[in-house]
């Protein structure tokens, strides 16, 4: 009911959602994080720290579903090179009930902001430089903490 | 006490390797007082750690502060804050 | 950039959410809520208020697009018979920035709940009776009036 | 003054028909009116308006309380609190 997957392959949004759908779920949120293609950024590239990265992910989708009633919480995050418009992340969350499975969702995206070890590099045409963490992310997952 | 060091991101770049063994004098003792005897290195050690506090860390893979004592632990990894997803 | 559509025919989830990212969008946020396998739920069947139905779509996707900064918002909700395990309805918002996804997201469903004219028909073996409005849909749509 | 009224789901089933085009009389104002008016028909129109607090109503497509006037309207809808998504 668990599924974490880091990965240099992109990701397989239809796949994902069948097997969260796989189940007797009455409800599922999701939410993906793709490149923008809107702001000059020709690459980006995620670095993470294998093992650790794992580990903090399932920590994370266990809480989630400590939390609140899942039929299924997924967490797939790509990792290496990739281009505008392709997906970094993908979470899910299935619940009998839309609440749990839209606030699960909320949790998962939020917490994985903060807590799990990845680190992103544009690059925008010669230029290269590693995206600086930002304050709005720790204040978005210090909000389930309350 | 020997101990394997991993970088990540920039910390990484600046050093120039994602990976290193050393072995710790007994002064070190926090993170931070890794932190501080890796600087002394000079060139891209001290670049990279010129400013602690923009430095994160995890001990066998947990997340710490810097002030987390390394204890007997093998393996430490010193990154700048996440920014993934 | 919104897109309504009330059909017989199965939702498409890969491409909807394909039409969703086309855009320069950063982070899509959706929902999708299924037939429950697991209440003895042989067939649901949708009745919905032709026209009417459309237009009270297109006015919570308009609100949600006035609400938040979103580059799509998308409603798609089947009617007609449909078995356990199929999808219901579909809810989808992009975005630039995650925050306004995922509340547009909520948004768009709980307004759907309340404020759009279909009716469900539940079929166990040979009784059929009208799914009855819960008071957690009015609550769920009224927080989003505070 | 002639109005399509339309029926949804039980309130529906109970009359047995989807739509009809009725004349209005006079005293017949607001959609509670209506639905007063109607269920004086007895039978299923009774049945299906025995509790006006458990009906909806729409005037041409929009959302009214039921005691919103029915004015020059060429469409009522009536029919139970919602149940989609």
């Amino acid at each position: 009911m668990i599924r974490i997957l880091v990965s240099v392959a992109p990701i397989d949004l239809a796949g994902e959602m069948a097997r969260v759908e796989r189940q007797d779920v009455g409800a599922v949120a999701s939410f993906c994080g793709l490149v923008r293609a809107d702001d000059g950024v020709d690459q980006l590239e995620l670095e993470h720290y294998p093992g650790a990265t794992e580990a903090a992910l399932d920590r994370i989708a266990h809480e989630a579903v400590e939390r609140w009633s899942l039929q299924a919480a997924t967490i797939v995050h790509r990792v290496g090179p990739m281009r505008p418009g392709e997906r970094i992340v993908l979470v899910a969350a299935a619940a009998p009930h839309r609440r749990d499975a839209l606030d699960a969702c909320a949790y998962l995206i939020d917490r994985l902001k903060t807590d799990a070890p990845f680190w992103k590099r544009e690059t925008r045409g010669d230029e290269a430089r590693w995206v600086e963490a930002r304050e709005s992310d720790t204040n978005a997952a210090e909000r389930w903490t309350q | 006490m020997t101990l394997t060091i991993l970088y990540f991101a920039w910390v990484r770049e600046r050093i120039g390797e994602a990976e290193e063994t050393v072995t710790l004098p007994s002064h070190v003792v926090t993170v931070a007082d890794l932190v501080a005897w890796l600087s002394a290195r000079g060139g891209g050690y001290s670049e990279a750690m010129a400013a602690p506090e923009r430095l994160r860390a995890a001990i066998d893979q947990n997340f710490v502060g810097l002030d987390a004592a390394i204890g007997g632990a093998r393996e430490v990894a010193i990154f700048p804050p996440v920014t993934g997803g």
